[in-house]
């Protein structure tokens, strides 16, 4: 028996296939979950794809936060069920606050999209238990609203308490505070990411490197071997 | 306010019209009234207007562009040709590719952004209209000089409408051009192509039949977009205050568009569709006539159920708005209640707005009263049809005649190498980059080589691992220098590419962009490039699937140069053996493929270094094409080969430098003894390519050359990190890539 | 120092999408009664010197040359008080 | 039927590079004399019914959880006159 990842489409959600084919190479079985259900469909992790949910009009996640899916994820992620926002997914993991700070259009004000190295610097939560501590990745990176802030009180804390999870490397592409790619929560079962391992996760395509697979096969670990 | 109804017309034939200021000609407004045997009613008049315009009935181009049709050559993939929204070609395995390039040159001069953001929306709904998933986009674009203040305006906002438009539709964007020339200033190309993928019975047409289905319009409410020119009829039809503003640029929501796509999918599905068009230039004039004339009866719309942003349009209005994220489907009664279902999961507004009628005429009705009721084939096929006058212009032989042999040379390798790098930090051939990075290129997560890549490729199927590829190319230049070969050198240059990525060609679409036809001169061109074009498809057995033209692209009597731009489509069995350009493996064995002449009319060397425009462009050998691209297939389908790179503007050495650039490696050269290194490294010779051979390959693979006679010459190794030509000059890769990657950023930031 | 403030709308008779999706979003979240929604941009430039006719003028060409596209947009300047 | 505004900026904390890239770009379109701007967002909201202070109070609590993010973001509620 293997487990079942529930992956949300919210209008204009873009890579929630791209999540389910990364999901289903690394072992587990998508569940396809649209944002009007509030029901899970019994799933044993969620993850939030990357995308423009409403056009990223007003603020990027900021409207898909109030769908009734959300209501079952917030419930859900609080009572520790592994939930993982990519891109949009962080975004809209911000907005309702099951992580902390915000994301900004990028210091360069222009999309971008390359090959982003990152640092994995938790290798403890449910998503990162596959890579060591300090281990370099590369997975594509592409947004225009990438550029993560909080205030220096709350980025003290991310820092003390080990909740950076993703740092850049080589160069920050955005402007993001203390070069933060990615947090967690503090029990490590929520966390989010501007950068894509979901389309990193088969040698011929995007940049040929398969970095990301590794966040799904975390999650594998974690739920068939627990 | 009164309604100028079919009746009112027919009472009042003595009342005049404002068919001058909508830009008929007397003939074709009596022409009108012939047709319908009276005066045309306001909203009739706004539709033959705009459909009998150049942009819509191709009055101009079409005794042109028929020779696409005569001359095509035999070719079995063809599924759906020339006419419909997009052509439709066969790639095996029970799959079908649609893909087409479209213009959006004009909108995106006055408002870059949205003009070129609604270009993508508008060429995404042709593809999904022929019932396919649209898997990428592509975008060859022309600007003024680099360095003129207007260019700083117009590029960015291109390149952030076609990214904002483009990201947000999630379609990954694989490849495209950027090409700067000052003839070009007051008239950017913004040139956008889509590649579809559907199987075989999910092909859809837009024809409307079966009487009593339904018309049903769904998308985004219908506002007062693009039609500045359409008030004129409302001040003469309507109410004394006049009309109010209506705005000539249409705003695209590429958040919506996103949800018409799956929306849309999903009626296909469940097969709930059995007719389609979307919605563009003409908006419901268009797709109303369309749909009418390609099917079997008539159609009957009751325009007043059409949802509106804005209250006040006019009947005429709405005929003519260009509201972009709207199509519209002709639906079986029993079908209707699911077909809103599924609109109404999507959050798309759906609307009944006619039905499919057993007569032969489309009538429209407002509030009951009848305002058009026309034979829809007089609007939509049968438009005015113009030969114009043509000549070859005077200047052309002077022109030819300026040949760029005479050009002083580099006399010593030190000013070979000083050029060198000129040419390599140029606008036209430095890297892209600043464009390409804003463009999401990994979504759908099957791009397989994108830019820069000499074609963008796709997986279609992730159990066989089938794709396709798809190259775009231009050259103004060269055309400008002979219509007739510079078209064909932009069909070579595109075949090349694909073939060189090691995909098969299969088929062309393409978009004609000139000056005004009523220059004789620009029509001569025109006559050319096509005349061109399609010998050189038949000759290549690619045939056209459809395209676009764009004329009138000119600033006072200074035209454009004719820039045809053409897509080859190709199809690979297997992407995991699809060829890269990046030289990685140092000790490979470089070869150059093909003849190199003294050929540097319209070459980039030219230009960069002497701003020189005269000659005649390079010699087409459309034969040698077909050997070459044959012989990069069987290269890459075998693994004989670990690289491959298409030489065409800039020569050997800029397709040398993007390679080793690609794979941080260096290279040394040796040129052919006896060979005039100068012309060895600028010349542009078509036919030609260079290639990374594994040293256990080698024989293998010149054998092969040999064996069916195409020119293979070792010219190097992939080694070290310098681009070294052997008694010439070194260039260290980081100097190579400094003046690569630096020109663009510094012009823009 | 003086707060000139422009604000930056798109006219009325042109698509507004971001102003659209707040509007449809909003009966979701239990917010009634708000017929129409336009999002559109403020820019607040702080003035050296006195914000007199002469500079007010400076300001209104530059809302009309750069801040605001006038095809699509309109623009009204004022002081902050 | 009346108009609430609602203004949105970044926080005075916050860099705000749209901003700056405006001011930037002053200089060099020959307009001296602007020593900073901040770009933000302004909301046009058409209130159905009567503006009252239950109204405002209503749409003050939408711009808090809803049109402003009060993490980076400052807001303002306004009736229009
Ligand atoms: N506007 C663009 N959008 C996407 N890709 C682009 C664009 N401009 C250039 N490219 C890509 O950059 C690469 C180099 O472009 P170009 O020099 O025009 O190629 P070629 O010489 O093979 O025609 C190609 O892969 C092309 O697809
Ligand atoms: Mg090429």
């Amino acid at each position: 028996m293997t487990a079942r990842v529930g992956v949300i489409t919210f209008p204009g959600t873009l890579d929630d296939r791209d999540t389910q084919r990364a999901v289903r190479i690394a072992g587990l079985e998508p569940v396809p979950l649209w944002h009007r259900d509030k029901d899970l469909k019994q799933v044993d992790a969620v993850v939030l794809p990357g995308g423009f949910s409403y056009g990223d009009y007003l603020r990027a996640g900021a409207i898909s936060r109030f769908s009734p899916v959300m209501e079952s994820v917030i419930d859900q992620a609080k009572a520790g069920m592994p939930v993982l926002g990519i891109c949009n997914g962080f975004q809209v993991l911000t907005e309702t606050h099951l992580l902390p700070g915000a994301m900004l259009r990028n210091n360069h004000l222009h999309f971008i999209c390359r090959d982003q190295k990152l640092r994995v610097e938790n290798a403890q939560t449910a998503w990162t238990a596959d890579y060591e501590a300090g281990q370099e990745i590369s997975v594509p990176l592409k947004n225009i609203d990438g550029r993560y802030v909080a205030d220096e009180r709350t980025l003290d804390e991310l820092e003390a308490e080990g909740r950076v999870a993703f740092r850049y490397l080589d160069g920050n592409p955005n402007g993001s505070l203390r070069d933060i790619a990615g947090i967690t929560n503090a029990a490590g079962n929520v966390v989010g990411l501007m950068p894509h391992p979901e389309h990193a996760v088969e040698p011929l395509i995007g940049t040929g490197r398969t970095d990301g697979l590794g966040f799904f096969t975390s999650l594998l670990k974690k739920l068939v071997n627990a | 306010m009164s309604l100028d109804t079919v009746k009112h017309a027919a009472e009042t034939p003595d009342t005049a019209q404002p068919w001058a200021e909508l830009g008929l000609k007397q003939d074709e407004y009596e022409r009108i009234r012939a047709i319908l045997g009276r005066r045309p009613t306001g909203a009739e008049l706004a539709m033959y207007s705009v459909m009998w315009s150049e942009h819509c009935s191709y009055k101009s181009s079409k005794v042109h562009l028929r020779q696409f049709g005569e001359k095509a050559p035999e070719n079995d993939a063809l599924l759906v040709g020339i006419g419909e929204n997009a052509g439709v070609v066969d790639v095996g395995q029970g799959y079908a590719v649609t893909f087409k390039v479209e213009s959006h040159n004009h909108p995106s001069y006055i408002e870059p952004y949205q003009g070129a953001a609604t270009g993508v929306g508008g060429i995404v709904r042709d593809i999904l209209a022929m019932g396919a998933r649209p898997v990428a986009v592509m975008d060859p674009l022309r600007f003024g000089a680099a360095d003129h203040p207007d260019t700083k305006r117009v590029l960015p906002g291109v390149v952030a409408g076609i990214g904002g438009y483009g990201n947000c539709l999630g379609l990954p964007n694989i490849g495209g051009e950027v090409v700067f020339d000052s003839c070009y200033q007051g008239n950017p190309l913004v040139n956008a192509l889509c590649v579809g993928v559907m199987k075989h019975e999910d092909i859809h047409l837009a024809k409307a039949s079966g009487a009593g289905n339904k018309v049903i319009l769904y998308g985004a409410r219908t506002g007062g977009d693009g039609i500045g020119g359409v008030s004129v009829l409302a001040s003469e039809t309507f109410d004394s205050t006049g009309p109010a503003k209506r705005p000539a640029v249409q705003v695209g929501d590429p958040f919506q568009e996103k949800l018409l796509i799956e929306c849309t999918l999903e009626l296909f599905r469940e097969h709930l569709v059995e007719g389609i068009q979307d919605l563009g230039g003409a908006g419901l004039s268009c797709a109303t006539s369309e749909l009418a004339s390609a099917g079997s009866g008539g159609m009957r719309v009751e325009l007043d159920r059409v949802p509106l942003r804005d209250a006040t349009l006019s009947p005429e209005e709405i005929l003519m708005s260009e509201s972009q994220e709207r199509m519209c489907a002709i639906v079986e009664p029993g079908k209707v209640a699911r077909f809103l279902e599924i609109c109404e999961k999507w959050d798309v507004i759906a609307t009944v707005i006619g039905e499919v009628t057993d007569g032969e005429r489309l009538e429209i009705f407002w509030h009951g009263e009848q305002i058009v009721d026309v034979p829809p084939r007089t609007v939509a096929h049968e438009g005015p049809v113009y030969e114009r006058p043509y000549a070859r212009p005077d200047w052309q032989d002077a022109l030819q005649a300026d040949d760029a042999a005479k050009l002083p040379r580099p006399q010593t390798p030190e000013e070979l190498r000083a050029q060198v790098l000129k040419v390599i930090a140029s606008p036209n051939q430095a890297s892209k980059s600043w464009v390409t990075d804003q463009y999401d290129r990994f979504v759908q997560g099957n791009t397989v080589l994108a830019q820069p890549e000499d074609s963008g490729m796709v997986r279609i199927d992730e159990e066989t691992d089938l794709g396709v590829a798809v190259a775009t190319d231009g050259n103004g230049r060269y055309a400008k220098l002979d219509p007739y070969a510079g078209a064909q050198l932009a069909l070579a240059e595109s075949y090349r590419n694909v073939a060189a990525t090691g995909a098969r060609p299969l088929a062309i679409s393409n978009c004609l962009n000139f000056g005004s036809p009523e220059d004789p001169a620009v029509m001569w061109q025109f006559a050319e490039a096509t005349r061109g074009l399609a010998d050189g498809c038949l000759e290549l057995g690619t045939p056209v699937t459809g395209g676009n033209v764009s004329l009138y692209n000119q600033t006072g009597d200074t035209a454009i140069h004719p820039t045809p731009v053409v897509a080859v489509l190709g199809v690979i069995d297997d992407v995991n053996r699809r060829t890269p350009m990046a030289f990685r493996e140092e000790g490979q064995l470089l070869y150059l493929l093909g003849d190199t002449r003294e050929e540097l009319g319209g070459s980039a060397w030219s230009q960069v270094v002497h701003d020189h425009l005269g000659g005649l462009p390079p010699k087409v050998d459309l034969a040698r094409e077909r050997l070459l691209a044959e012989i990069l297939i069987s290269a890459s389908r075998d693994g004989m080969i670990d690289a491959a790179h298409d030489l065409s503007d800039g020569g050997l050495i800029q397709a040398v430098t993007e390679s080793c650039l690609r794979g941080g490696k260096g290279a040394r050269l040796v040129l052919p003894d006896g060979t005039d290194p100068f012309v060895q490294l600028f010349s542009e010779s078509a036919g030609r390519a260079v290639v990374s051979v594994p040293r256990s390959e080698e024989l293998r693979f010149t054998d092969m050359c040999e064996a069916r006679g195409l020119p293979a010459v070792r010219i190097g190794v992939v080694d070290g990190d310098s681009v070294d030509v052997q008694g010439q000059f070194s260039l260290p890769l980081e100097e190579l890539r400094e003046a690569h990657e630096a020109t663009i950023p510094a012009l823009l930031a | 120092m003086a707060r000139v403030v422009v604000d930056v709308m798109l006219k009325p008779e042109i698509l507004d999408p971001q102003g659209q999706a707040v509007q449809r979003a909003l009966p979701r979240l239990g917010f009634e009664g708000i017929a129409d929604v336009r999002q559109g941009k403020r820019f607040e430039l702080e003035v050296e010197g006195p914000v007199d006719d002469a500079a007010l003028a400076r300001i209104h060409e530059m809302a009309e040359t750069f801040l605001a596209n006038t095809v699509i947009e309109d623009f009204t300047v004022r002081v902050d008080s």
